[in-house]
């Protein structure tokens, strides 16, 4: 059975990965998993400087969903190279980093510093609504996402990905405007923006008023939006938002992802990622698909 | 990892005691997080509050769905559990006199932690808002004073009023308990200047340290830092702690 | 305790409605609650002509929410008017109209012909995902959304809501637009567009392959987009998404809802939304607050 | 509305018996919605089986996780349930020779319309899988074939086969099952020119007739016209039926 997917130039071992900030460097995950076994870690977002974050509480469950507003809590790109990135790379699998700067300028000297050996591609999070500089100011314009990713292309020597947000009217033009500036892949969905308050209190859940939510909540969003955009470019897509079982990760290929990532689910399960693989290999046995790739995009309409 | 639930019930008022068959090796402070069912979706972090051969016990109290959901389980099913995680409670040969200090919901770990402390010199203040629970098992360990918010039993008013009786001669003290508790304890050990510590609470998303969300403000020397509590803490220096 | 609360020149005797499309003409649920205890009925979506709908499946149950495609089916506009407002009339709560246009003028001859007694208001629905012609396309558009609130208002004598869809980048400029085109109120969200695939067939669950995403699990999102079109605009905002219990309302009350709708959660429980006006009065006592005018907007930020 | 559950077992592989207190009248092929917990969202609709004065009882199968956790419930556990709805089996006096047509979990709702029919003369079929269940209670109304696919019980194949040899002097069948057993009823219905309602199923929101999901595509004079299956249905008369 085939289970090796393309990137761009990367060749992935299989198309399950774990997405930014529900995975942090890989170190405590495992003790759970063998990573060696992911198709490859989405590393928690990575800023020019090291960054504190938002005060608590960072995180509030709704209804098959959480809210979270950590606002990228990270020591910075350059304690990541020294002190993270090493372990990482004792294992065998694909370290994607993912970065956010708070200006194009600051993209580039991510990407730049990122230009080593030990990673294997950026994706780009132009996504992030819990920070006030960058983030999602960014993605819901479609000329800021073709320029940053023009310019980390300039620079970089790795696959890069870019990564959407959903809170647009029409996640084609922003899909486009990511194939158009270079990219080598897109991946979809960060969290929907949302809110939560407290009625006892009357003010809002979070400091930052909004939050970002993710879990099985957002997966029909996530889908619709994977497909959409999918319809939109011909680089590979990586599809994420709620996935939570074999048979949801399926509904992302069949829908026109290339990979998945895992993501809340990681919380509730920690061998989640690895069970999900598990799944979808049972799944491809059962139908007599000796190539995952021939489930990419193999949706009947 | 699945473990099969040995008994669940209530002790007092609205609080249970559960007792997990488990093969971890837990120390005091350290919590489990259990798959409360139903339609939560996060685990919810428990203390361990007693530890033998090959079990576990947490008490809980019913708060929300997740709580009431575990209250309902029986004898003989089984529970998603992971764990033990984080850092407990420092314990140190050379303190001998120790002082123990638990409010409401926050003295379960402070059951396990006298039970490994019990060659010390132990003074345990608990403080509940009526109705008590643990007390007798305490007893086994050192010197129980009781508050009661209603004067239910022992001194009328808050566990802080019985501490200030108790902090002479102590070496050490760890607490566990409400913020505006830890908050108390924080300042009464530095106005003593005792070493402290505090087992803290926040909401929790992993529970092993990767996702940033259990943030726990604490002092740096050049200014503070959030540490995660599931992973530096639950339980942290109560100099640390920024409140 | 005072519980009136106004929409426009409109008096609802409570900020309690049911939403569009969820309730029917009020028939069904006549068995469950006493309808004059509703603060106002808004019926299922008219169209000018009958309308067949959607082929089935119509409804799929995701993590605590329902992706629906109903495509609209109702009797048209005369009928409504001849068989089923009749009954609504023998009751004392205000029925609110939910219009859905094809085009600009259909819009108009529906708010003609509801220019009627017994009705008392229009919700004119320029996001209904689940129709090919106008629907959502109007409700993506601000300059569609004006151009419809400002013809309706210039033939209607009714009070007029303009319901808004979520499903666009910035939910400010539609409020907006809507509040220029004379709009009463507005009110929102509609559903979240979304999809299914069946991973046995690799179809798509729907025929229309998208359907909007309704329930608990839209909450944060819809409470966000409430929260922020109310800070666009000066008229009234009717909450709506996912309200399932009398905190949920209490939630869009105090970001800024001067009432709120029921959807789904009348299919959970019948009698939801009187359950949801007896929260909200038990909360005022505990609160100490005797004008449920006082609760809206009060956010603490 | 909540009502105690009396008994629930299982009956066979996978299906179970729900006895429910309940103080509606149903008739034979209306139906029950149930709240079935944990983390579903939407009532599940189930056929009634048997009506006795305060009580009644449904056949289900595990199907997924609605189900899945109805086959949980204990006797004395209430349930959230409301009802009966729909449009049930029309049953006429000028009939007198009967077939009843059921194929797998389609068959429990014939029960309760045999229970109703009893002073006719019945037809009995009934097809399986493998595994059967419900058939001594159809005896006791009537006369009773089977199908099932292995051949386990009776005759090996499906049910419309037996059916074919039972339609002669029929006045009138009642089918459920199945969509292409259905299918097949209704064109065997259609080609003796006997008179014949089915039962449908379709995914439900409210149960009630009020938010236009569940809809059943049926003939009109100019066209076809989407019908309730909750309201209108689920039993139509087979020829209205568009499959
Ligand atoms: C390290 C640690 C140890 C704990 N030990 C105990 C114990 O031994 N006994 C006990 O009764 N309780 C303990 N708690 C608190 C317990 O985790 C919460 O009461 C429980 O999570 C509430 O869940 P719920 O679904 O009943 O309440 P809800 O309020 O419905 O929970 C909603 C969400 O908020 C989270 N949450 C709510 N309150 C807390 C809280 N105080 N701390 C962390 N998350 C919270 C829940 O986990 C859940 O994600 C501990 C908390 C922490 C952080
Ligand atoms: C009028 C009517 C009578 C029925 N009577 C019986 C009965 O007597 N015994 C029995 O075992 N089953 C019966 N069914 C089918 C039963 O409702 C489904 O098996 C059940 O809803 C499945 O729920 P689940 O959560 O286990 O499965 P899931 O597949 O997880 O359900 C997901 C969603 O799809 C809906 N759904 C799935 N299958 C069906 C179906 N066949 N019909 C309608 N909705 C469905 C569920 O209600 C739920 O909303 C009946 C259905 C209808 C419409
Ligand atoms: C706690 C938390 C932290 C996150 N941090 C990041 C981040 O640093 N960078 C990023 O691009 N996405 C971040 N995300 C978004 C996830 O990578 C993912 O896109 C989103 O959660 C949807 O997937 P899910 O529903 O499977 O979690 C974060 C999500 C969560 C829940
Ligand atoms: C089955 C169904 C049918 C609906 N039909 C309409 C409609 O005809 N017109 C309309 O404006 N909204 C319609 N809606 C949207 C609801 O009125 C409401 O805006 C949305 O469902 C969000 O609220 P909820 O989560 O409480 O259901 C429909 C929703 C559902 C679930
Ligand atoms: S809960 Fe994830 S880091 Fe603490
Ligand atoms: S389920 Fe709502 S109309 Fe039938």
């Amino acid at each position: 059975m085939n289970l090796k997917i393309n990137i761009g130039n990367l060749e992935l071992k299989n198309p399950v990965l774990v997405a930014s900030g529900t995975f942090g460097f890989g170190k405590e995950y495992s003790h759970y998993i063998d990573l060696d076994d992911l198709g490859g870690i989405m590393v928690k977002g990575l800023t020019l400087y090291p960054k504190e974050g938002n005060p608590p509480p960072r995180i509030y469950e709704t209804p098959s969903g959480i809210l979270n507003s950590v606002g990228l809590q990270n020591p910075g790109v350059d304690v990541f190279i020294k002190d993270e990135l090493p372990f990482l790379n004792r294992f065998n699998t694909k370290v994607i980093a993912n970065i956010a700067g708070e200006t194009i300028e600051e993209f580039v000297s991510l990407a730049q510093k990122l230009n080593i050996d030990g990673v294997d591609a950026l994706e780009i999070n132009v996504s992030c609504p819990n920070v006030k500089e960058g983030g999602m100011s960014f993605g819901v314009d479609p000329n800021s996402v073709y320029a940053i990713t023009k310019k980390v292309k300039q620079v970089s020597n790795k696959t890069v990905i870019v990564k959407l947000t959903p809170n647009v009217t029409d996640i084609k033009i922003y899909a486009k405007a990511a194939e158009d500036g270079g990219a080598d892949a897109i991946s979809l969905i960060n969290t929907v923006t949302g809110m939560a308050i407290d009625i006892n209190t009357r003010r809002p859940v979070f400091k930052n008023v909004f939050a970002g939510l993710s879990g099985p909540a957002i997966k029909p969003i996530a889908l619709k939006n994977v497909y959409e955009a999918k319809r939109a470019v011909s680089i590979p897509v990586i599809g994420m938002g709620g996935i939570s079982s074999a048979e949801d990760a399926l509904e992302f290929m069949i829908a026109g992802a290339t990979a998945v990532a895992v993501g809340t689910y990681n919380f509730i399960s920690p061998t989640g990622s690895i069970d999900i693989l598990e799944g979808i290999k049972k799944y491809m046995l059962r139908n007599s698909i000796f190539d995952v790739n021939q489930l990419i995009n193999s949706i009947n309409v | 990892m699945r473990y099969v639930v040995r008994e669940n019930r209530e002790i007092t008022n609205g609080i249970y005691r559960l007792r997990l068959e488990f093969d971890g090796i837990p120390t005091p402070g350290q919590f489990i997080m259990i798959n409360c069912g139903g339609n939560t979706l996060l685990k919810r972090p428990f203390s361990i509050c007693d530890h033998d051969a090959d079990e576990i016990a947490i008490v809980y109290r019913i708060k929300g769905k997740g709580t009431y959901n575990l209250s309902k389980v029986k004898a003989l099913d089984t529970l998603e559990v992971t764990g033990p995680h984080g850092h407990g409670f420092d314990m140190f040969d050379k303190f001998n006199n120790i002082l123990i200090v638990g409010g409401g919901i926050g003295i379960p770990p402070l059951l396990f932690l006298s039970k490994k402390l019990k060659s010390k010199n132990l003074k345990i203040a608990l403080g509940f808002k009526s109705d008590v629970f643990l007390v007798d098992e305490f007893k086994k360990y050192g010197d129980v004073v009781i508050a009661t918010e209603d004067g239910n039993t022992g001194i009328k008013g808050y566990v802080i009023d019985v501490m200030k009786g108790e902090i002479k001669d102590i070496d050490m003290i760890y607490g566990c308990g409400p913020m505006q508790m830890l908050k108390a304890v924080k300042d009464m050990a530095e106005e003593y200047d005792v070493p402290c510590q505090i087992s803290v609470e926040e909401h929790m998303g992993c529970g092993i340290g990767a996702c940033m969300v259990c943030a726990c403000k604490t002092k740096t020397d050049s200014g503070f830092q959030y540490k995660k509590v599931c992973k530096d803490g639950p339980v942290f220096w109560s100099r640390e702690v920024v409140f």
